[in-house]
C-alpha cells in the first residue's frame, strides 16, 4: 500500500491504464507540458509523449468530438475537461454522439470514452469553477456515472472506466485532490469489484445518510456527531451514479426504514431525486418516514463568500438527520 | 479619418470561379489546375462515372417513391448532387474512411452499400441504415456538423498510427455556420490532420438560402485557418473527382487537411416532408435544371461518340434493377421484437437496465396471457 | 371562443405577444418565409418584418447568444429551436449564461428569453427528432419550464412565457400541434392564472395521475378507461415543470393516498424522480402505496418502428395504476 | 499527379506583418493606412494615455498583492497587455457597449469603474464586479468566447434601433479556439451588425502556445467570413487606438463588423493560481521585456521632451492613489447575509424558492436560539 493523494492516485491511475493499453490517450487543455491545472497528469507527457498526451486546442466541444473519431479507429480516449463548467460547450457530443453512437449502430461501434471532471465546490473559486452537472449525465441513457470519493476508489474506478467498453463520465471532487489515503497500487482489476457497486462505510440502525464524492467525508463525520447523540447511522457511498447499485442501497433502507440523500448539486429533478423516488418504490413498506433530501440549493452556484450557505454542511445533515428519526429540528422548532 | 484602409485579405476576393472541367454544354475546358488529376480517366470510366450517377438518381427517386408510399418515414433526395457525391466518393481509397451527414446516399452507393442499407435507417429500423465496418462509412449524421469533428479525430488516429489513410466527412453549406465545423478546422489545422472536407454547397440549408450562411464563398474560409481549398463546380463529376484527388493527395502525403466547396443545387426539397415551392422560386430551379449533371456529361460523351443510346438504355435498366432491390429488400424488413429497444445502449451489462427490461418483458408477457 | 389548432394556437400567442410588446422578436432556423418546419410562425414575417421575425445561421449556441446579446439590448427574444434534440448545441448558452446572468448581476440584467422546443416523440421521426431533454432544464436553476398539452393553455401560456421576465424553456409536443381546441383569443393576460400552476383536469378519489405535455391525453384516457373497472383517477396536468405546483399537487395526493407520475422522457433523475421525492417528503403519511412512475426507458430514443415500445401508453398507465391499488398487475401475475 | 495547385488563398499570407505607429524603441513610424487616424493625437493626449497604462499596471499589481495576502480568490493579470487595452478601449465612444473577457481590467478602468469595482468579483462577494449599466460593460465573463455572441446580439439590436453605437467584445487567442466565437463572425457577418471584434493575441491561452489554437495569424481567419481586420502590435498604444478608430468607424458608418487582432504578450501568470515557468522560457519573456509597451510610449514622449520627471512622478502618484482606493475598496467591503444566496435568481416570484428559502431560514435560526 502506498499513501497517496486523490490526485496522485488520479495520475497514477492514468499511468497504469496508459501502460496497460497503447489505445489509451490522454486529450484536454493543459493537460501536456503543465500536467493539467490540478497537474494530474503531470510527467505523463515525458512518459508517453505527445501522440498520448494531446494538448488540444481550447474548444470542448472539438475535444469530445476529436475523441468519438478516435474511438472510431478503436482508441480509448480519456478527456480533462477542465472544470466541471466548462462541460457544457461539450454537451451536444456527448448526449447526442458519445451516449449514442452504440445504440445507434446496435452495438457495432464503441465509445469507450471516459470523460474526467474536476468537480463541485467549497475551494471559493470563481463563477463557473463549482458545478455539479452529474444530474444532466446520470438522465442521459448510454452514459455511465461515476463519482470518487478517496484515493483508492479513485486509483481503481478510473482504471475501471477507461477499461469499460461504455462511455464513462468521472467526477473527481476537486476539493478532495490533496486528501490522503493508502492505494494499492499493484492491486489487479481482476479482483477488484465491479464499477457500479455502492459502498456502505459505516455500519448503524437508526437511519442510512446516502451520498457520494466530497460529501461523503461530511456523513462520516456527521456519523460521528449523531453516535454521540446516541443515534447511529449507516452511511453509504454511492460511487456509481448511474446505474445506482440498488441493492446495497435498498438493504440498507430496510434495515433503517429512514433515509438522507445528500449532494451540494441542486435539488429539482437530482440524483437525490431519483434515489429518493427509487427507494419509494422498492422500499415503501419499510418506511417508517419521508426520505428527506439535503442538497444545494436551487440557485445558480453562488459567489465565493456564499458558498458555504449552499453548500449542505455537518450541521444541515444532522438536522435532516433529526427529521427523519421525528426529533426536534429546524422545522417543528426546539421544543416539539 | 479619409484614408482607406486595406485590410488584412480582401473579403470579396475573386472567388466566385469555380474550377471546372466540363462546361455546361458538356465541352471539355482545359484546367491546367485540374488536368493532370484526371488524365488517366478514358471514355470507359467516364461511363462508368455516368452510370454511377444515373443508378443514383434511380435510388434516390425509388426512396422518394418508397416514402410518398408510407414505406419509409422520410427520405432527403439528393438529386441534382449526383456529380459532387459520385466524384468525390469515386476519388476516395478503399482504405479511407468517410464521415457524412444524412444526404449522402451516393456517398455509401459507392462505397459499396447493399440494396437495404439506404433505406433502414429511413424506415425507422436501426439508427444506422449500413455497418460502418463494412463500408468505412460512419452513419449517415442527423446533428448538424458534428461528424466533422468525428472525421478529424479519427485522422489523428490514422496520423498516429502512421497509416496510409485519410478521413473524408461531407457537409452542407447551412453546417458551415455550427461551431463544430470550425472547432474541426481549427483541429485538423492545429494536429495537421489527414481529413479532407467536402463542403456540398446546395444553395440552401431548407429554406435558408446559402447567403444568409455566408455572403461569400465557402471555400474562402479555409485557408484563414491554414487549410488549402477548391471551389468546384459541383455539377462537373470530373473536377469533382479531379479536385479531391487533389485534396487526398494532399492529405495523404502528410501536409495536413484540404477542404473542397462543390458548388452544386439541391433540386428537391429538403426531405420529402419539406415543401420547397414556399421559399423558392421555380426560375432558380429552372436554371439548375440546365446545368443538370447527369446531361452534361451525357453530352460529352455523346459528342465524343462515346455513349450509345443501347448502352444508354443497359444503364437505365442497371439503375432499374437497383431500384428494384432496394425496394424488395426494403418491403422485405421486419422489425426487431419488443424487448429490442433495450439491445445496445451499453457494451457492458448495465444493472438497472437489466431490471427495467425484466419489468418490462414481465408487462408484455401479461398480453399474452402469460404471467 | 375560436377553435384553433395548438399548433396555431401558438402562432396566435406569438402574434398577440409581438402586437402587445414591440421589444418581442423572434429568432430561429427556417422561422421567416417557411413559418418554421412546423408553420408555427407561418405569417409573421409578413405581419413584423424580417427585423422583428429573425431567419438565422444554422448554429443553435449562435442563436441563443444572440438573444442573451438581444436581452442585454432591452429586447425579449423568442427562440425557436427546430427540434427538441438540436437544442444541446446551445445548452452551455442557455446554461452558463441565459439562466445565470439574472444572478450573477444581482438582478441587473435580465433575460426575458423565451426558448421554444417542439418537443417528444410518437411521430414516428428519424433520431434526435423525439427527445425529451425537459429534465434537463429543470434541473438548471435560473430557468422556468412550462409544457403545454392543449390549444387554450398554448396560447396563454406562450405569452406569459414571453411576458415573463425571468428566461422560460416552454415545451410544445409536437404530437399535439394539430389537435384542435377552443380558444379565448381576447382573453387578458391580467385575469389568467398564474403561469406556474398546475391544472386538475379530472377530480376523482382513488389514485393521482400525474403528467404533462402530449401524456395528458393519455392519462384521461387511461381515467376513462379506469372508471369502467370502477376506478376513479384524478388527473393533473402539470403545465409548469418548474416550480412545480406542490400545492395543488399535494391536496390531490392528500385525497387520494396513491400516485402514479408518467412521461415519456427516460426515468433516472427525470421529472417523475422528482415529483415522487417531492411528494414522500410532503403527504409521506397520507401515501398508501408507493408512487410509482411510468416514463420512457432508460434508453436512447429508439428507431421509429419501436418507439410504442418506448413511449408510455394507455396499458401501461393503467398497469401502474393497478400497482400502485395493489390489484394484479404485471408484477404480481394475474392472480396476485 | 505533379501540377501544383493554387488554392483559393495563399494560407501563408504575407501577414507576419504587423501594423505599427511606434517602433520598440519608440521612434515613430511612418503609417500610411493608420496614421491619420491619430493625427489629433497631441502630447497631452500621449500623456494622458501614458498615465492610463501606468494606473493600470498598478491597479494590476494591486490586485496580485491583494491576493497574494488572501484579500482576493483569484486575479488575472493584465501586465503587459496595458497598451491593447487603453489603447483600443480609449477609442470606444460612451455610448457604445462593451462584451469583455475577465482580463480586461484595463477596459472597466477606461470605462469608469469605481474603486471596488475591480476586486468585487475576484474577492467572490458578488456574481459581476461592476453595474454593467453604469459602465455600460457586460459582467466579465469567463466562459471563453460565450461574450462575443453576446456582443453580436447586442449590435443587431442596435441595428434594428438605428442607433449610432457599437458593440464591442474581447477575447483572447485561445478563445478563438471555440465555436462560439467562429459564431460570432458568422452572425454578424450574416447581418452586418455594427461589433468590433478585439482579439488580444497574448500568446498563451494558459500554458498553451497560440500555435496550437493557429499556426497562422488569427486575424487572417476574419476576411474569410467577410469581416475585415487588421494585425496591429499590441503593445503600441497608438497602433492599438487608431486601428480601434478605424473598426469602431467602420461599424459605425453600417459597413458591419470589423475585426483587430493585436499582438501583444501576457507578462505575468494566466492567473495568480498558474507557474507559468512550467511551459514557458524566461528568455521569451526577456524578449517582450523588451517590448514593454509602457516604456516604449515613455521613450517617444522624452524624446520630444514631453514628458517631465515631475510628471512622471505625479503619475506614479495619482497610480498609488487608486490603488489605494482599490485596497481600501476592497478591504471595506462586507458580505452579503447568508439568505442573500437565495436574491436575484428569478426576477418574479418563485413558488419553489420561496419555500427553500424560509426552510433555510428556519434552519439558520437555530443557531440564534429562536425557533
Ligand atoms: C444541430 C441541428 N440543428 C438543426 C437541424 C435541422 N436541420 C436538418 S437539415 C438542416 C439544414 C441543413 O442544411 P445544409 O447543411 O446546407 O445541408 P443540406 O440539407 O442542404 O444537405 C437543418 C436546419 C439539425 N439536423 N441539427
Ligand atoms: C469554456 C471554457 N473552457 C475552459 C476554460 C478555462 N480557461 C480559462 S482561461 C483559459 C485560457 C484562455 O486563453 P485566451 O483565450 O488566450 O485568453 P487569455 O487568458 O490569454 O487572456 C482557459 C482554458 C474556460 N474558462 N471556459
Ligand atoms: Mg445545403
Ligand atoms: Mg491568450
Amino acid at each position: 500500500m502506498t499513501e497517496l493523494t486523490l490526485g496522485k492516485a488520479l495520475g497514477a491511475g492514468l499511468r497504469q491504464a496508459m501502460r496497460d493499453d497503447d489505445k489509451v490517450v490522454l486529450l484536454g487543455e493543459d493537460i501536456g507540458k503543465l500536467g493539467g491545472v490540478f497537474r494530474i497528469t503531470d510527467g505523463l507527457l515525458d512518459e508517453f509523449g505527445a501522440k498520448r498526451v494531446i494538448d488540444t486546442p481550447l474548444a470542448e466541444s472539438g475535444i469530445v468530438g476529436t475523441a468519438v473519431g478516435l474511438a472510431f479507429r478503436g482508441y480509448r480516449p480519456v478527456v480533462e475537461i477542465q472544470f466541471d463548467g466548462f462541460v457544457y460547450p461539450a454537451f451536444d457530443q456527448i448526449v447526442a454522439q458519445v451516449a449514442k453512437l452504440h445504440y445507434r449502430t446496435q452495438g457495432r461501434v464503441r465509445m469507450p470514452i471516459t470523460i474526467r471532471i474536476p468537480w463541485a465546490g467549497g475551494i471559493g473559486a470563481a463563477e463557473h469553477h463549482s458545478e455539479s452537472p452529474e444530474a444532466y449525465f446520470v438522465h442521459t441513457a448510454g452514459l455511465r456515472v461515476i463519482a470518487v470519493s478517496n484515493p483508492e476508489d479513485a486509483y481503481r474506478s478510473l482504471r475501471q472506466a477507461i477499461a469499460s467498453d461504455d462511455p464513462v463520465i468521472f467526477f473527481e471532487p476537486k476539493r478532495l485532490y490533496h486528501h490522503k489515503g493508502e492505494v494499492d497500487l499493484d492491486a489487479s482489476l481482476a479482483d477488484a469489484p465491479p464499477m457500479g457497486l455502492a459502498r456502505v462505510l459505516r455500519e448503524g440502525t437508526d437511519a442510512t445518510l446516502i451520498t457520494y464524492g466530497a460529501m461523503v467525508s461530511t456523513a462520516l463525520q456527521a456519523a460521528d456527531a449523531a453516535e454521540d447523540d446516541g443515534i447511529s447511522l449507516e452511511v453509504i457511498d454511492l460511487r456509481s451514479l448511474s446505474p445506482v447499485d440498488y441493492d446495497s442501497v435498498a438493504a440498507s433502507v430496510r434495515k433503517t426504514g429512514r433515509v438522507v440523500v445528500a449532494h451540494e448539486a441542486s435539488r429539482e429533478a437530482g440524483v437525490a431525486a431519483e434515489v429518493i423516488a427509487s427507494i419509494t418504490e422498492r422500499c415503501f413498506e419499510y418506511l417508517e418516514s419521508a426520505p428527506l433530501r439535503v442538497t444545494g440549493h436551487d440557485i445558480p452556484y453562488p459567489p465565493a463568500k456564499l458558498e458555504k450557505y449552499h453548500l449542505p454542511d455537518l450541521d444541515r445533515l444532522l438536522d435532516a438527520v433529526d427529521r427523519v428519526l421525528d426529533r426536534p429540528n429546524s422545522l417543528t422548532g426546539a421544543d416539539a | 479619418m479619409s484614408p482607406q484602409i486595406t485590410p488584412i485579405a480582401d473579403t470579396a476576393q475573386d472567388l466566385e470561379l469555380t474550377e471546372r472541367i466540363l462546361g455546361p454544354d458538356g465541352i471539355r475546358i482545359p484546367n491546367p489546375q485540374l488536368d493532370a488529376y484526371i488524365d488517366d480517366v478514358d471514355a470507359a470510366q467516364l461511363r462508368a462515372l455516368h452510370r454511377d450517377m444515373v443508378i443514383l438518381r434511380r435510388i434516390d427517386a425509388e426512396g422518394v417513391a418508397l416514402q410518398r408510399q408510407g414505406q419509409l418515414g422520410l427520405w432527403a433526395p439528393c438529386q441534382g448532387q449526383e456529380a459532387t457525391q459520385i466524384g468525390t466518393a469515386r476519388a476516395i481509397a478503399p482504405q479511407d474512411y468517410v464521415f457524412p451527414s444524412y444526404r449522402e446516399t451516393g456517398v455509401i452507393y459507392a462505397r459499396g452499400a447493399a440494396p437495404g442499407d439506404y433505406v433502414r435507417m429511413w424506415r425507422g429500423e436501426e439508427g444506422a441504415g449500413h455497418d460502418p465496418a463494412a463500408l468505412r462509412v460512419a452513419p449517415l449524421q442527423i446533428i448538424i456538423g458534428a461528424q466533422t469533428l468525428h472525421a478529424v479525430g479519427y485522422a489523428l488516429g490514422i496520423k498516429h498510427d502512421g497509416a496510409d489513410e485519410v478521413a473524408v466527412t461531407y457537409f452542407g453549406d447551412g453546417a458551415t455556420s455550427q461551431g463544430d465545423v470550425n472547432e474541426a478546422m481549427i483541429f485538423a489545422s492545429s494536429y495537421q490532420a489527414p481529413v479532407v472536407f467536402v463542403c456540398q454547397n446546395n444553395h440552401w440549408a431548407i429554406s435558408e438560402p446559402v447567403a444568409l450562411q455566408s455572403q461569400y464563398p465557402i471555400a474562402g474560409r479555409a485557408p484563414g485557418f491554414g487549410i488549402p481549398s477548391l471551389r468546384v463546380d459541383g455539377n462537373d463529376v470530373l473536377a469533382c473527382m479531379a479536385a479531391m484527388r487533389w485534396a487526398l493527395a494532399h492529405a495523404r502525403s502528410g501536409k495536413g487537411p484540404a477542404y473542397i466547396e462543390a458548388v452544386t443545387y439541391r433540386m428537391g426539397p429538403h426531405t420529402t416532408a419539406d415543401d420547397p415551392t414556399r421559399y423558392r422560386d421555380n426560375a432558380e430551379l429552372e436554371q439548375w435544371r440546365r446545368r443538370d449533371p447527369i446531361t452534361r456529361l451525357e453530352a460529352h460523351l455523346r459528342a465524343a461518340d462515346e455513349l450509345s443510346d443501347e448502352q444508354l438504355a443497359e444503364t437505365q435498366a442497371a439503375a432499374d434493377d437497383v431500384a428494384r432491390e432496394m425496394r424488395a429488400a426494403c418491403l422485405g424488413m421486419t422489425t426487431r421484437p419488443p424487448l429490442a429497444v433495450f439491445d445496445g445502449v451499453y457494451a457492458e451489462p448495465h444493472t438497472g437496465l437489466a431490471r427495467q427490461r425484466d419489468e418490462y418483458a414481465a408487462y408484455l408477457a401479461t398480453f399474452d396471457g402469460e404471467v
